[in-house]
Order: C-alpha cells, then structure tokens, then sequence
C-alpha cells in the first residue's frame, strides 16, 4: 500500500516453518501423541542432564516440578503459592496454561538444541512432566484430542489474573483503568518513620566484587573498598 | 569500611604549588596519536571500571542471564550502547542481516515476507526511548539484597532507537486491527523468545521495527539486526533478533507471560500481562557502594522514568522522606523516555538518608516500599518501582538501605 | 561502474520459497553467548564497513589530521562515539584525568584551580549539540572533490554532552564581566590549542566544560578528560584536554585563528573570528557512492543544523533544485543540534539530482552553491555550507555533483 | 561562590607556568631576544627537518614562506591572495601579527617536543623566519623591546576583516547583524540551471579506496564496486 517494490507475500510453506506458536485455545497445536513411558525416554536422555530425573532440577536449575497437591489439581489454584513460607516456585505451580509447556518445550528446548524434537516428543516430554505432578497418570498418552481435558486438571489454571492496569489499551478481564499503588505528594514533615530497616551486613558488601573497581577513578565519589580487610 | 579517602582530594598546594601543574606533562610536551588509528574509537583507559556486570549467584546460568548497566558512572540520558544492560533467555547470536527476514501473519490479508533491505527503504523514526527489564529491582522486594544501583537498577538502559512503525507493516499485509487485538512477536534466536503485544500501542505508532540504536545498528546483545521497540513496556517485549508477527485475537500465554514475567501478590494470584512500566527513580550520584571525598558542595543527581509518558516533576529528599525539595529536570524531557534530574546539597557531613519520588504525566507519584508492599507484598518479584533509599555515613561511606 | 546488483535484491522464493525461511539458520537452533563476554560491547561483525576514515592525501601527516563520521552509515541524531569524526593539530592523548587540572586567571579576582573530582561535584547539564568542523566540505568549495557524504561532510558528530556551565567557573573566580568580553580557551596538549571565545556565549550559560558524552566520559580523541563545548561554533574552539580559560579584553590571534580557520574572499582579505557554522543540510540516503537496488520506493533522508539555533524547515528537490517539497522533520528538534528530515520518493528508475535546502529559526535559507560563491568566491576553504546534490543515473548509481 | 570545597585560588607560580599565550598587543610576552643568525642554528637543528632549510617545506610540509613581497611589506596587505591562479598560501603570507607566530611556535613547535626552547630560542627562531621573509635584514635581533616595530612591516598586517556576522555576539569592528549570504526559498519551477557543471571522473572515484566497502552490507543500497575493472 504505497510502497511498490518493498515486500512480498509469504508463500504456505514459509508460514507453516515459522508459525510454531500455541496458544491457550490450542490454536496452531499440531495434531500427534506422545505417551508418559516415550516421555520418560525423552526427558532422561535429552532433558534429565539439566532439570533433574525427576524435574526436580540437579544442583544448577530451578525445579520444573513439586509443590502441587490433589487439591490444587481439583480446585485449580496451587494453595503453596499463598505461602509466604513455601521455598520457592516450581514450574507447574506458576504454569495455568498447558499450551504454554507444550509450545515452550517445542520452541526452546533441549536449551542447547532448540527445535530439534519431533512433535511427538513434544507430546512425550510434556505427558512425562504432567505425570510427574500427578496431572495425568503413568499409561497416560497425551495428544490434540485430550489436551483440552487435561487442561481442566492444570493445577494453577485459575490462579492468574489480569484485573490490573498494567496492560497498556486495556481489554483483558478485568482489566482497571487505575493504577492499584499510588505514592504520596507530602513535601513537608511527613508522616515517615526514617528508621533502617534493612541493610546489608558489612561481610556482604564484597559479595559483587570490590567496589572500588567498579566506580570511576575520578568524581564526586569512589567506590568502597570492599576487600577482606587482609587484602587491602 | 574505609575513612574519608584524603589522598583522593585535590592537593592542596604546597610551596609553590601543585606538581600536575609545575611539572608539564608529557603530553603538553608531545606529539600524540594519528586520527583513525581506531576505526571505531573506545573509552579511555581510565574508564576500565565502568562495565556492565554479571550479579554472582543471581541466575543458574551466563545465558540465561543478566549483565547490569554502571548507571552509577552515567551522565544525561543515553546509555552507551557498550554499556547496555543484557537479559538473554538462551544467549545472544551475531545474526548475518543479508539472511535475516520478517514475516508478518495472521490476521491479515496477505501474509507478507520482509529482508532488511526492504525494510530499512521504508519511512522509518527516530526515538529517545529506555527500556527497563521487569525484573529491575527484583531483588530488593523483600529486603536490602544488593549494594549499588549497578545491581539494584542496573537493568535499564535508554537509547534512539530507529525502525519503521510496525503500523506501516500490519497496514501494508491488510491486517484485521478490528479484530485482531493481540500481536504475537517472535524472536528468531533459539529461545525464539514470544510476546503478547496490545494493538492499542501498535496503532498509536509507538511501537517500532527497530533497526537502529543510537545512530548505528543494534548491537548484537541488542537482537541485531532486529528488535521490536516497545516504548513504556518491560524489555521482554522487545522481542531480539525479530523473525514473526502474528495479528490475533487473543493473547498468546507464552512462558514468559505464563511462568515468568508474572507477578505474585499475596492471595496467591499471579497477575499476568503486567507490561507497564510504572513510573520510578533513583538517585545515581551519590549512591550505594560510593564514598564521598569530603564534605561541602554536592550535586545530587539521578534518573526518572515512566512507562507511561512524561516525567512532570521529581523530589529528593535527604532525611530519609520526611522533608522534599523539588528537583530540576533536564530537558529534553520525552515520553517514555529517561529524565535526568538534580538537586543542589551542602553536605555538611552528618548521616543522610537520601531519596528520589518522581511523578508522571498521568499524576500517578511513584510509591514508597510501605506503600507499594501493602497492596503487592514482598514476592512479587517484578515491577519493584519503589523510592530507593541510600544511607550517607558520616565517615561518606553510602548504603543501599531500605526504612520503615 | 557496476548495474544494478540483482543479487543484493531478495530472493523472491523459487518454489516452496525462501530457503533463509524454510531451512531454520543455526542460531533458531541453538544456544548462544553468554552474558557480559564483553563488559564493554562492540557492534556486529557485520557491521565492519561502517568505520571513520581518513581521505588520502588531505593532510600531510596523521597526526594533524582528520577522520570523517560515516554519515552514509548512520540514522537518528547521535553519533556513536566510536565513530565521533577526529580533528587533532598534534595527536591525541589518553590523560590521566587525576593529575588533569582546570586553571581560571585573567581579569578575575582570584585566578583558581580545579581538579576532575572538583568539577564533577558542580551542578552539571546535559545537552544535544552537533559538532562541525569549520573545514568541513571544504574540499568542495571549487570543484567537486570526494565521492562520498563521509568525505564532503563527515567532519561533523553530534553528542549528548554533559558539563559544568563556563559561566559557574567564572563568577567562582570572580570575572570582570563588563570588561572581560573576550576569553581564551587552551589545551594541556602538544599544541596546547587556544582559541577566542565571545563572552556573549559563556553568559547565556551555553558553553560548556565538558566531561561527558553520550552518557560516558569524552573519549581520549575527544579530549578526555576535559572539553570545552561551544555550541554553534566550528569544532576548533571546542578546545580538547581543556587545562586553562583567561578572561581578556580583546581577542586573542592565535594561529588557529589568524593563519587557519581563517576565510579567503575574492579581494584577497581573510574574514577573522568567523566562528558560527551556519545553517547547513546533506541527504545521507541516497547519496554519493552508493548504488540503489531497485526502483520503487525510498524514503529520503539525511540531517540539518544550524549554529544560530533550531531547524525549522527542510525542503528536499529530485530535480535539481526546480521543484522542491518540504520534508519531514524528527523530533526532538533542538537548538545547535542535528535534525534528522525524510521525505518519501517512488523513484521511477529515470535520471535525478536529489538536494535538501535547510532554513534556520532566524529564518536564515541554505544556500545554492552559485548564491555562496556568489559573496565568497571559491577559495574560502572554510564554512562551506552550500546546498549539496547527488545525481542518480539509471544504473541506480549515486554520484557526487555540483550544478550550474 | 556558593560551592563550598570546590575549587582553590591558585598559586602565582602555578599562573606562569601555564600562561603563556601572547596576545596581538604583546601582554604575555615575557623579555628576551634572539637574532637571525642564532635563529638560523635554531632553525636548522630543529625545525629544518620538517620545514625545509629555508622554510620552503619538503615535500611534506605546507611552506611557511613566500608569496611575499617588498611592497606587501609597505602596504600591509598581500597582493599574491588577490590572484585566483596563485598556487598555495603560505603562512607569512596570511599571519597578521607577529604574536601570533612567537606563541605558537613557544607552545607547539617543535611539533614534535614542544614546549622545548628556551624564550630566547622562540624569538631567534620567529626572527629567521622573518629575514626569510625580508620582514627583518640578516644582521637583525628581534627582542620585546623592537618587536612592536616589527608588528608594523607585517606583509598581511592589513588583511584581516572582522565586517562578517559570524563571531556570535557582535562586538569587533565592522562586525554586522545580517548575514552576508541568503539563500532563496523558492518552492516550484524556480530559475535554475539543473546542469551538471562537476563531477567525479570515472577514475577517480576510487581514489578514497573501495566504496562498496564503505557502505553497510544491508540497507536501501549499497556501496558502488570502485575497484579498478580488472579487480572486481
Ligand atoms: C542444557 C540444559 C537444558 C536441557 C538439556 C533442557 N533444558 Fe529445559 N531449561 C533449561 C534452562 C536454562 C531453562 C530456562 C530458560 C529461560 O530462562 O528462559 C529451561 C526451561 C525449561 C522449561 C520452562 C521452565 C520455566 O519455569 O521457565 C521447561 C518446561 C523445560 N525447560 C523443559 C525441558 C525439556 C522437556 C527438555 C528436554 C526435551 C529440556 N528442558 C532440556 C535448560 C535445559
Ligand atoms: C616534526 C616535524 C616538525 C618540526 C621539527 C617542526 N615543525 Fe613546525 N609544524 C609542523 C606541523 C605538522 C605543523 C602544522 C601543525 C598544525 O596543523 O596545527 C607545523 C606548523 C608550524 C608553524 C605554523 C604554520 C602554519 O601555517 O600553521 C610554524 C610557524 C612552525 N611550524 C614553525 C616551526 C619552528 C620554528 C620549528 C622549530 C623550532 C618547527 N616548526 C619544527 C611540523 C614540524
Ligand atoms: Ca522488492
Ligand atoms: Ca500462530
Ligand atoms: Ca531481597
Ligand atoms: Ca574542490
Ligand atoms: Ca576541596
Ligand atoms: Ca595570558
Ligand atoms: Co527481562
Ligand atoms: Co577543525
């Protein structure tokens, strides 16, 4: 439209190579299977080497499973995540979507072979990871047929929510036209208590290097020498 | 730890005055080096301290990962693109541009196929835009975790960007804008990283096919030779090494908008979707991990932002927030769009706490921690734009501190 | 010399199509570098063309020499430090910015001395200002000369530089402001370069004593650690590796002031003291040694500034200059600083003579080569500032012209 | 003023060190003198090698003498820079003022160790210049004392203009608002020749080196190949 001889159109087969995505609806899920067992196989040969045999991440990665219950799988919400306790967040007790793992795992993963996997390793790998957080059971085969089924059972499916104003134009559920924090304007004596709550113990100031190699040499300031005191 | 730094002060004259001016250096006695001898110039050898770093700890991997700008060592409002923060999902790449390409599909009438020859021939802008990582500050949700704004702020950055409107595009491949609502953007790098977009901004013709970062191509950390610029939104929209738009009508629950890059609150809840980036400052000078030379004179000076338009105005304070004075602000102030301000301070050598509270053109003035904790708690990860505090120690040392 | 490059077009797909798309490249399948492998990054490898150059046989040695901006190469406003165009008289230096001293003396009350800490704890701005070279296109005043923008206007950059205003330095030091009406900028260099400064400029509060550029400190063949910034005025007075400012009453005649930088008119009289570099434009895209790909649509591009203060106008002519559209003009539009312009051009493949013409908020016009020569003659040398053209053949090749 | 510890008032010593420049009117000048002939041992030991024996450069350097003539000498102006056809401008032939070439060659020259000669050596070496230019007879000492005199046989005292609107603020003689060139503003079927009356020979298009290399591999163009035929 007003630019002749910039762009062409995308031939079927050029689509079809880039367009990979998944969404929540299953839109662009490409029809296959791959069973919990095949997923095992999968994971232990091209995935356990990071995130554990058992998704519970080796002494490097962030676990992709644990901290989901029976209950949460019923109710939809992962009743850990209102925990202030709780240790940290798995995969599975974030993910309310099971397009999104499906999608993820076909576009990035193995990390260090990207897009390498048949579909129905896809499939596997994702059958392999639901089981291991009791969403599907172990003779469970997954595919485009019931992957809207097992979507039901997504332990967090329910725990997301947009009723914010974050998203720029508005128009998902909820969404609020005002900000939910707002600060306050005071100039002049306020209501403040200028009391340290929480700082940095003197040990810990070195924990990123010496903080005097990492201010210019010349200026207002210098940076603190944050060596052992032996070394300086 | 240390004591004021009296060797860091200028020398005093004794006798007949300063040997830096006595003795003529040997480069007011020289002949020096021949133009070009660098094709493309570097800092000075001097400026060795100032380089984005890696926080030890911070991330199981170096790419998945994260490199924090020095904006303790900054001036104005651009960021050197050598200095640019990083956050690569699955590394960074040196991407051959002659091979690169853009698709554009969907909702659209004809899906269409770009190369970087025909994209550059369109009309393109030039834009002042920063980008702020929504994980920025992450780390300070629930306590002091980090020493200075290297790390506590370190991942934000601000550039000219150049592109064509993404607009110019969907126009041209007949796109629904009806309809489709939602854009996909996919990277072409190995995480072929996702992101849902808001028509709404694409329409305005903020939203930029960039190519260009401040006057040359993207660096590669950067996702040359492609990046979506998304003015106002977190950096993770900013797709790198730009392969595919998608126009649909839904959003697209990618990882990154389903695992991460969403945000905690205390019921439990995750809120997604959560692209803005709401209006913060801080102070850069002086801040965490410095120490003041001696007492007097000091320009207080720092960074305001916001994700939705113009910074208006900026306090500082230096009590710890019970007393503001209101700051200069550097023009250009652009929208969405790094704003430097400043504020004169006699420093008169007892303890300090010092802050900055900036306000945007919506009115919305950026939150305390008190204030921000009591509607989102301490876990959300993202999307920590409260006032930082740094403490001034008599002795000129300053903390990264947070009060009650 | 070559036709069009059909090669360099895209490759409109054969079959199921572009190979590029279908066979997924090495980096959609794999796992890239990591983090902060560089702590100071550097642009793609792809991007090796885009460098400052010399042009051979303009200068006798190299180190009074020049290096010109690859103008052809850039987009937006700033340019890249590393490719900021050099002019040094005697080398340039890396100067240890902690022995670099700052002298005041003069018709002051107290001639002072100032460290970098000093000078960097004073309130400092921020501002956009393009620099030029008073011999920029030079070359071009007889005949043309060169093939390329980089060569015919390269001598020209344009920063975000960050300083302590002059005027602050000078009521420190107590300056006779009536009679003091002329000061003398020196560098701490072989040359020690010194140039007359209108104490007009360093009133209005916009000369600075620079430190910064683009966000980091000037580079060492900027004159790091230290600059004095005169917006508006040719480059030579934008003295490097500042260490010294007298305040007199009357000019001083320095070399680069009597000898060079110095205009030649028809009489055989040199104008003195010619220090403002008037409104000027060049197209960058297309221009001179470059080769279209293709008919079809292009958008036409390049910048425009003037020292007396902003752009206001930019009118762009294919045809020579006998019919002329006015041009789009980017903002942020700022005093003494590049604008960048574009107008959309179909080029339907015929013959054409591309120029911009530039006008200035006094409403001072760019003029015609015939309109400056006209007054000036044709060995000035300096402040060159005629319209430029490029002529487009049918081959597509773009050839620097000047017109009858 | 304002800034509490910033700045201090220097010291006497440190002013002399580094106010060395020397004004048109001679403030700055300190006391000495050197004559021709001690100029000319100045000269050939450490400026010769760059400038020629008689100033008249080598093949590298710009000649700093010549052009000159007795009657420039008489009327203060330099008839050579009248003549469009002459071929080069030399330095004598454009300085105005005496001062201006005992500062510079006290602060630049030797160009490089400069800095380097003592007050004596810079005025022996500005009055060599000046006999070569027969400012000043062979037997001549150019000194403070005489040098004012000298400033009056200055071939180019008269050359200088300042009636321009190019110094920002006005304020030198014949200094003028307006500037001294406009440009017309003319927007269709304006009265010019479109002509093509300078170009580039084919040949010489090469001569700042490959053009396609110094253009970027990606864009609306490319650099022309101006390699010699045979290279491409
Ligand atoms: C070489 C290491 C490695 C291998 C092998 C690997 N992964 Fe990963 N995986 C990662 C890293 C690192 C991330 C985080 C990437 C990021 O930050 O975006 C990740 C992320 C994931 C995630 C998303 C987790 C989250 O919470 O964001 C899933 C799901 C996943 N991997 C599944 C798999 C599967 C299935 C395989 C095998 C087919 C696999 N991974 C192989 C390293 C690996
Ligand atoms: C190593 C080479 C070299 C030596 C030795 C040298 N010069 Fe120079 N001279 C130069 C160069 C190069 C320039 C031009 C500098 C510039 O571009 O600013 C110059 C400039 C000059 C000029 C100004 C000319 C003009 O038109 O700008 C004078 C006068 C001069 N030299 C005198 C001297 C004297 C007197 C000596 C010895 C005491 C000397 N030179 C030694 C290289 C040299
Ligand atoms: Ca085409
Ligand atoms: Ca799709
Ligand atoms: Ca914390
Ligand atoms: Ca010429
Ligand atoms: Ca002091
Ligand atoms: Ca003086
Ligand atoms: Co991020
Ligand atoms: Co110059």
């Amino acid at each position: 439209a007003g630019y002749p001889g910039i762009g062409r159109d995308a031939t079927p087969d050029e689509v079809k190579a880039w367009d990979i995505d998944v969404r929540p609806d299953f839109k662009g899920l490409p029809p296959g299977s791959g069973s919990v067992a095949k997923g095992q196989d999968v994971w232990e040969s091209k995935c356990a080497s990071c995130h554990g045999v058992f998704g519970e991440a080796n002494s490097v990665f962030n676990p992709l499973v644990g901290g989901t219950t029976a209950e949460d799988i019923r109710t939809g919400r992962v009743a850990a995540l209102r925990r202030n306790d709780y240790p940290g967040r798995t995969t599975l007790m974030k993910v309310p979507t099971v397009s999104t793992l499906w999608d993820y795992i076909h576009r990035a993963m193995p990390w260090n072979a990207p897009k390498s996997l048949t579909v129905d390793e896809v499939y596997a790998a994702t059958a392999y990871l639901l089981n291991l957080a009791d969403v599907v059971p172990s003779d469970f085969t997954l595919s485009d047929k019931n992957i809207a089924e097992v979507q039901q059972r997504m332990p967090n499916r329910n725990g997301m929510a947009s009723a914010h104003a974050m998203w720029p134009g508005g128009g998902l559920p909820g969404s609020q036209p005002k900000p939910d924090v707002q600060g306050s304007n005071c100039m002049k004596d306020c209501p403040v208590e200028a009391k340290v709550t929480s700082l940095l113990p003197e040990f810990a100031l070195g924990a990123n290097g010496n903080l005097a190699e990492q201010n210019r040499l010349v200026g207002p300031q210098r940076g603190i020498d944050t060596r052992a005191p032996a070394a300086r | 730890a240390a004591a004021v730094g009296g060797a860091a002060l200028a020398a005093q004259p004794a006798g007949k005055g300063d040997p830096a001016i006595l003795e003529l250096p040997e480069h007011s006695r020289g002949l020096g080096q021949p133009v070009a001898l660098e094709g493309y110039g570097k800092p000075s050898k001097h400026e060795a301290n100032v380089q984005r770093r890696r926080s030890p700890g911070l991330t199981q991997t170096t790419q998945a990962s994260v490199s924090f700008a020095p904006l303790q060592s900054l001036f104005g409002i651009v960021t050197p693109s050598g200095l640019h923060f990083e956050r690569h999902h699955q590394g960074w790449w040196d991407i051959d541009p002659s091979r690169h390409r853009l698709m554009i599909n969907g909702m659209v009438k004809a899906s269409k196929v770009f190369t970087m020859d025909e994209l550059m021939r369109l009309p393109s802008v030039s834009r002042f835009h920063f980008i702020e990582c929504g994980a920025n500050t992450g780390m300070e949700w629930g306590n002091v975790a980090v020493p200075t704004c290297q790390y506590t702020h370190g991942m934000l950055s601000c550039s000219e960007f150049t592109g064509v409107p993404l607009v110019t595009l969907l126009e041209m491949a007949g796109a629904d804008f009806k309809k489709g609502r939602f854009l996909l953007a996919e990277g072409a790098d190995g995480s072929s990283m996702t992101r849902t977009i808001p028509m709404s901004l694409v329409e305005s013709g903020e939203v930029l096919v960039a190519y260009g970062q401040n006057g040359e191509m993207l660096r590669p950390e950067q996702g040359y030779p492609l990046r979506l610029v998304v003015p106002g939104v977190q950096g993770v929209s900013w797709v790198k090494y730009l392969r595919r738009i998608e126009v649909g009508d839904q959003p697209y629950g990618t990882k990154d908008e389903s695992v991460h890059y969403v945000d905690l609150l205390p019921d439990g809840t995750h809120r997604q979707y959560t692209s803005i980036q709401e209006c913060k400052s801080v102070v850069t000078t002086p801040s965490g991990g410095q120490m003041l030379l001696d007492k007097g004179f000091y320009s207080i000076s720092g960074l305001a932002w916001s994700g939705r338009g113009k910074v208006t105005r900026v306090d500082v304070s230096v009590d710890g927030g019970r007393n503001w004075r209101e700051a200069r602000l550097q023009g250009p102030v652009m929208s969405k769009c790094l704003t430097r301000f400043s504020l004169d301070w006699d420093w008169d050598g007892k303890p300090a706490l010092v802050q900055s509270r900036a306000t945007d053109e919506t009115g919305y003035v950026q939150p305390s921690y008190r204030e921000l904790r009591a509607v989102r708690g301490t876990r959300s990860i993202y999307h920590n734009n409260a006032i930082q505090s740094w403490m001034v120690e008599e002795s000129g040392e300053v903390k990264n501190v947070q009060l009650g």
